[in-house]
């Protein structure tokens, strides 16, 4: 296992699958020639030229359409959104297209199209630059929304959603790129889609999130761990759909507390379905009603320290937690 | 008869530029008819016919609530699905909106299918689930039937795009209406396919109207004629008579030889009809457009009238074998609705089967967890 | 009052406020001359002429953009969309464009626009046409959703949205459309937003729904007193954002019991919230989890016998509240 | 001298299609730059001397690190926000993308209010909201800074619909990138406005690339012109030296009229060229054009350069009158710095206001119930 990076962990990832399978292209803006605008694409155009690695017009519509129809006749495209807010301007295509198509055809039309890039705010780009879609485009069955958190995740996700016959948002995080971890070298290095992953065991109360949250809610166990010593379990989504309910069950049946942390706006967030479901389920288990933190509901803030904690922050997530366990800080 | 311009009181003046005058005998001695056998084209004449038949038996059908719903019907059309299908080999694709059973029938589909697909039977061309804007037959090259307008553009290039890729001499047939082009999303896929050499041709089927706006009404700059939007971006175009079979198989034919000799795109706009309103839901389709207009249409313009004079001329073709035809085709259609009527619904649980591949695959990808999320279920 | 149609309610409204303000016009495709796709604007463009009622050719972010810019200079566009599914090729200037605009002019600017047409499923016109983005619009902070289910509330409704100086997504139904009731004439009746309506009152469980499903809530709710002697309390939301969560709390904490109903899809459906936020604020006095009802989990079908299944019907309705209050069928 | 036609040499071969030769004293015969009191001439140029001064002040404090996200300069562009809204009126509006400061302070906002908005402070032109990206100054007919490519080409349309809506004679300048024109929002956006007449002018601010992307790369038939696109709709065109503020404001006053006599639209492409990287994230600018490229327009057609030799040459200026503007450029910049610096951040409640007007002002809606739906806040 090397030590790399999130950028590097997905740049290794596109590269093998490109390798692998012929049909696996890359296309989006400034992914060849610039090599990415946050470099997730370095040295790839160099290295596997202008037919498998695409620098495509500011037209998202068009080439996210186009994607999928290439995708119809076995291609597998891998879209990159310069940032996923710009998904929006081709709405339509990604969620209506992809999700519909096999359906409609009674199972005879696949899609087998990833489309990736940043969702993320707290970088200071602005509301129109900074939306967190997933929750939405989860809302489609038809499509499949991953979210992953470290770089072994991002690694094996990526591969196996390439390798997926059906629609995958992959949801990454400019804040991550630069984190680095331990990433296993196998070629077929491959989680699948829909397993979380318990970032920590605890037994006190359970933290529930998903991409950069995660990190969040690891930084702020450990710090209540420290200070209260409290035992936080951290489930790392990886997968918003398909999910992991066995885990979440199974953790929250433990410890009987649940905080869901997430950088969703709170209406009808991920955190609202998360929340339903385990009360729903796990009803009985409840010491406490299922709480839950999201960024602040209102659009993304410029204001650099504002927008600090507009989303969520470790600060809040341990305040919260000492909330649910009544416990003065 | 066809070869006239189109006249001052047609329905759109924009519309009315000059187009040089159609002579039909000009095209027939075109190399792509020329090689047309007798059987080839009888063909086009009896699957014409199929498709009138078969939409005339689907309007019954839903008149007697067989069915739910739009139904868009193709009536008036059918030279141009027939047309431009009729040029293309093995490898080509094509795709439309949701007018699409033209289309659907023009590349081999059966009756049956198709109509069991409108009455939501599991013997659909879609096991019921699409309906009737929402056909698909990927082994005929047939990528549907897409209901939202435009929203087929862009996956006409990227069908296109993927032959290019893999080093296959083809083409795809993208079809949109005359009310479609002024979505963005068009002129986004214009952009990549002559940017990046696609070989995809788009083909405008102008009848005309979007539901009950002409084009002076929807498109700025009309008297250019629709395809002319294909100047911005350096893509070859062309008009083409819609009634006259011959014509529609020239023009698309020099479009075919463009993508596969220069893998470059065309736009070819087809000026058509369509004798019903925008769909059954549109009864007062006389309030934007005059009886006598229709009438122009249906007498002078009609492309099976067209086609069959021309065989009656050239001598392939009689008063008893056109009426034969009729008979068969009709024959067909009752048979598809008798099969329609006798096939089962989808059962309930197929509601979730087609979603996911990998649901209905079980076995062959790297998944885990649930991907459904209903609380209870009402079957 | 008059007794008049849901489509006849809207249509006075529309009428009223243009009458009322001459900033007011309606915009869409087919709205003048057509009569509109589904006739809500029928007579209007006859009554008011070119200007007030405009017929837009096939470009929804086009004439949406062009609407909402036109607002910030004090207009007040109504845009109908012929199916509320249509939004999504106008997804960004509807949404990003919308709800943001305000907040980064730091209260500059405003966009006093409303969006409405039909967002239901149930008409067999397959997955592409019927689709229910209410949830995924109230997930934008800067937007408000409404959803009537009854003519005086989609009369009451519409003229305060007009009137509103905030972005109005208006949710209708085609399914509601011929319906009938009673509607005050009042050229002021006005409900506010953000205020829900107890439809019936009742005691032994609380069913929440807006749109379509508040009727059959109803429906259900009258069978279940005949054939149970169960006493449902119906909430009909009206309104998805604002929402009235004091009604829902107190008649939760007045029955105890909770089914939701909504048209959406399931994962972060409204549903999701409503739920998250009951169990949040009123946990211990719930003496079952908050139980729900959405439709299938899958595109819209087209078949008309199983679509009409994979909405919420009162059959399943009944199912689910004898399975909530332990009643055999 | 800007008087020569592009060289071959020009980073983009594709626009250098023959452009008549600029002569500088021809347009300086225009009727609008006639009228030109030797006073606007000086504040155009100071105006533009500030802009750069501003925005070169704005670099060295981000690279301070007083401020956070994107800083896309437009240095190299002044004349265009110069010379097009020097012409304006009352009641003429612009609309812009997010390469905004030169706007901003064309219309007349302060650099006060600008840096503090860099600087995230709640003095800011945005309360420190909306960032580099999101000025907007309605009061001065300024509608933003729009981060989302072309997503300001609608809105733009409907500034101007608005004003033909109110009998109003006025028009609204829309501006957007070489690499914006190939978004389909912007075609839906020109129909639109030639169909219905409406008064909007879109300025294609052609500076070569789109980030890294030469127009070769992404618009098909760029040796048409990008301003060429509007002929499918019938829009009046032209294209411009950006270089030449006399130039500018001929051709824009041209369109101004247009949008106030007949109500049309027009479109205008600008070439012109931004000196530094498209964003400040930008580092590699050099990978995708040379530094030949970048000093030849730096000695040859540097907007403020050229107008000042017109300005010396005609007698208005000398040079120490220019060390006097720029020298006072420079301190109101650095003035600016201190005033953003030394400003409040919003307080973190201000998180929650300024996204209802409901909630902003109660008592004006019939609102009631929950908007927002934090379980928590963070202060
Ligand atoms: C995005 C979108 N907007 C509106 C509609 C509703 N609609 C369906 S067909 C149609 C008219 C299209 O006219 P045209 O493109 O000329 O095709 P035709 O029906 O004449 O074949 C409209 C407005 C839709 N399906 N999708
Ligand atoms: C829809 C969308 N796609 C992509 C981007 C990212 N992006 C911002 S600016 C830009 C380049 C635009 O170039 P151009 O229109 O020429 O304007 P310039 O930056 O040269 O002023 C890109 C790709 C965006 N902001 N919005
Ligand atoms: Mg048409
Ligand atoms: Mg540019």
């Amino acid at each position: 296992m090397a030590i790399i990076t999130y950028r590097q962990a997905l740049k290794d990832a596109l590269a093998e699958e490109i390798e692998r399978d012929e049909n696996v292209f890359i296309m989006g803006e400034e992914v060849a020639q610039y090599n990415g605008a946050y470099k997730v694409t370095e040295g790839l155009w160099k290295r596997f030229g202008d037919k498998r690695v695409v620098d495509a017009p500011i037209s998202e519509a068009g080439f996210i359409g186009l994607g999928i129809g290439a995708s119809f006749l076995g291609l597998r495209p891998v879209i990159e959104m310069m940032f996923f807010s710009f998904v929006y301007v081709a709405w339509d295509q990604a969620v209506n297209n992809a999700s519909t198509v096999r359906y409609m055809s009674g199972g005879k039309v696949n899609c087998p199209i990833v489309i990736r890039g940043p969702a993320n705010g707290g970088t200071n780009v602005g509301a129109t630059h900074s939306h967190t879609p997933e929750n939405m485009i989860a809302n489609f069955p038809g499509l499949k929304v991953v979210c992953p958190a470290t770089p072994a995740d991002v690694k094996g996700l990526m591969k196996s959603s390439i390798r997926d016959n059906d629609p995958v948002f992959f949801m990454e995080s400019t804040l991550l790129y630069g984190n680095e971890g331990e990433v296993p070298e196998d070629e077929d290095y491959l989680i699948p889609l829909g397993k979380a992953d318990i970032k920590r065991e605890g037994s006190d109360i359970t933290l529930i999130a998903h991409g950069g949250c995660v990190l969040t809610a690891l930084k702020a166990a450990e710090k209540l761990k420290k200070d209260n010593n409290v035992d936080c379990e951290v489930v790392d989504l990886r997968s918003i759909r398909p999910l992991d309910k066995a885990t979440i069950l199974k953790s929250v049946k433990k410890t009987n507390r649940v905080l869901l942390i997430e950088e969703n706006k709170p209406f009808c967030g991920i955190g609202a379905q998360i929340s339903h479901m385990i009360q729903r389920e796990a009803f009985d288990y409840l010491d406490a009603p299922v709480h839950r933190i999201s960024s602040v509901d209102s659009p993304a803030i410029y204001s650099p320290p504002i927008e600090k904690i507009q989303v969520p922050d470790a600060r809040l997530v341990m305040r919260e937690v000492r909330n649910i366990l009544q416990i003065k800080a | 008869m066809s070869t006239e311009t189109p006249e001052t009181h047609d329905f759109n003046k924009g519309r009315s530029r000059t187009l040089e005058k159609a002579d039909i005998f000009d095209y027939a001695k075109d190399p792509v008819n020329k090689a047309m056998t007798v059987e080839e084209k009888l063909k086009c004449f009896t699957d014409m016919v199929r498709i009138r038949k078969f939409e005339q038996a689907a309007l019954q059908s839903y008149q007697k609530g067989k069915m739910g719903g739009f139904l868009h019907l193709y009536i008036g059309q059918e030279a141009t699905a027939i047309g431009t299908t009729s040029v293309l080999g093995d490898n080509d694709h094509i795709i439309t909106a949701y007018r699409d059973h033209g289309h659907a029938l023009a590349v081999g589909m059966e009756m049956n299918e198709c109509m069991a697909e409108l009455f939501g039977k599991y013997t659909g061309c879609s096991k019921g689930k699409g309906g009737s804007m929402h056909y698909f037959d990927p082994e005929k090259g047939f990528w549907g039937g897409h209901g939202i307008v435009a929203g087929q553009t862009p996956l006409g290039a990227g069908l296109a795009f993927a032959l290019k890729y893999k080093g296959i001499k083809g083409c795809a047939i993208c079809y949109l209406g005359d009310g479609a082009i002024n979505q963005g999303v068009f002129h986004e896929s214009l952009n990549l396919a002559s940017l990046w050499d696609i070989p995809v041709i788009y083909v405008i089927e102008n009848n005309g109207y979007s539901m009950g706006t002409s084009q002076q009404r929807s498109s700025a700059f009309p008297e250019a004629g629709l395809a002319a939007r294909a100047n911005s971006y350096k893509i070859n175009f062309d008009t083409v008579h819609g009634e006259n079979l011959y014509e529609v198989r020239a023009k698309t034919n020099i479009a075919v030889q463009r993508a596969y000799e220069e893998c470059r795109p065309s736009v070819l706009e087809i000026f058509t009809y369509r004798y019903y309103g925008h769909s059954i839901a549109d009864a007062n389709h006389q309030r934007y457009r005059t009886k006598e207009e229709i009438r122009h249409y249906q007498e002078n313009k009609d492309p099976i009238n067209v086609w069959e004079q021309i065989l009656i001329e050239e001598g392939h073709l009689n008063v008893d074998k056109v009426k034969e035809i009729d008979k068969a085709a009709k024959e067909e259609a009752k048979a598809a609705i008798k099969f329609a009527d006798e096939s089962p619904f989808p059962p309930p649980q197929e509601m979730l089967s087609d979603v996911y591949h990998s649901v209905d695959n079980p076995g062959t990808h790297t998944n885990e967890g649930e991907i459904f999320f209903n609380d209870q279920l009402p079957f």
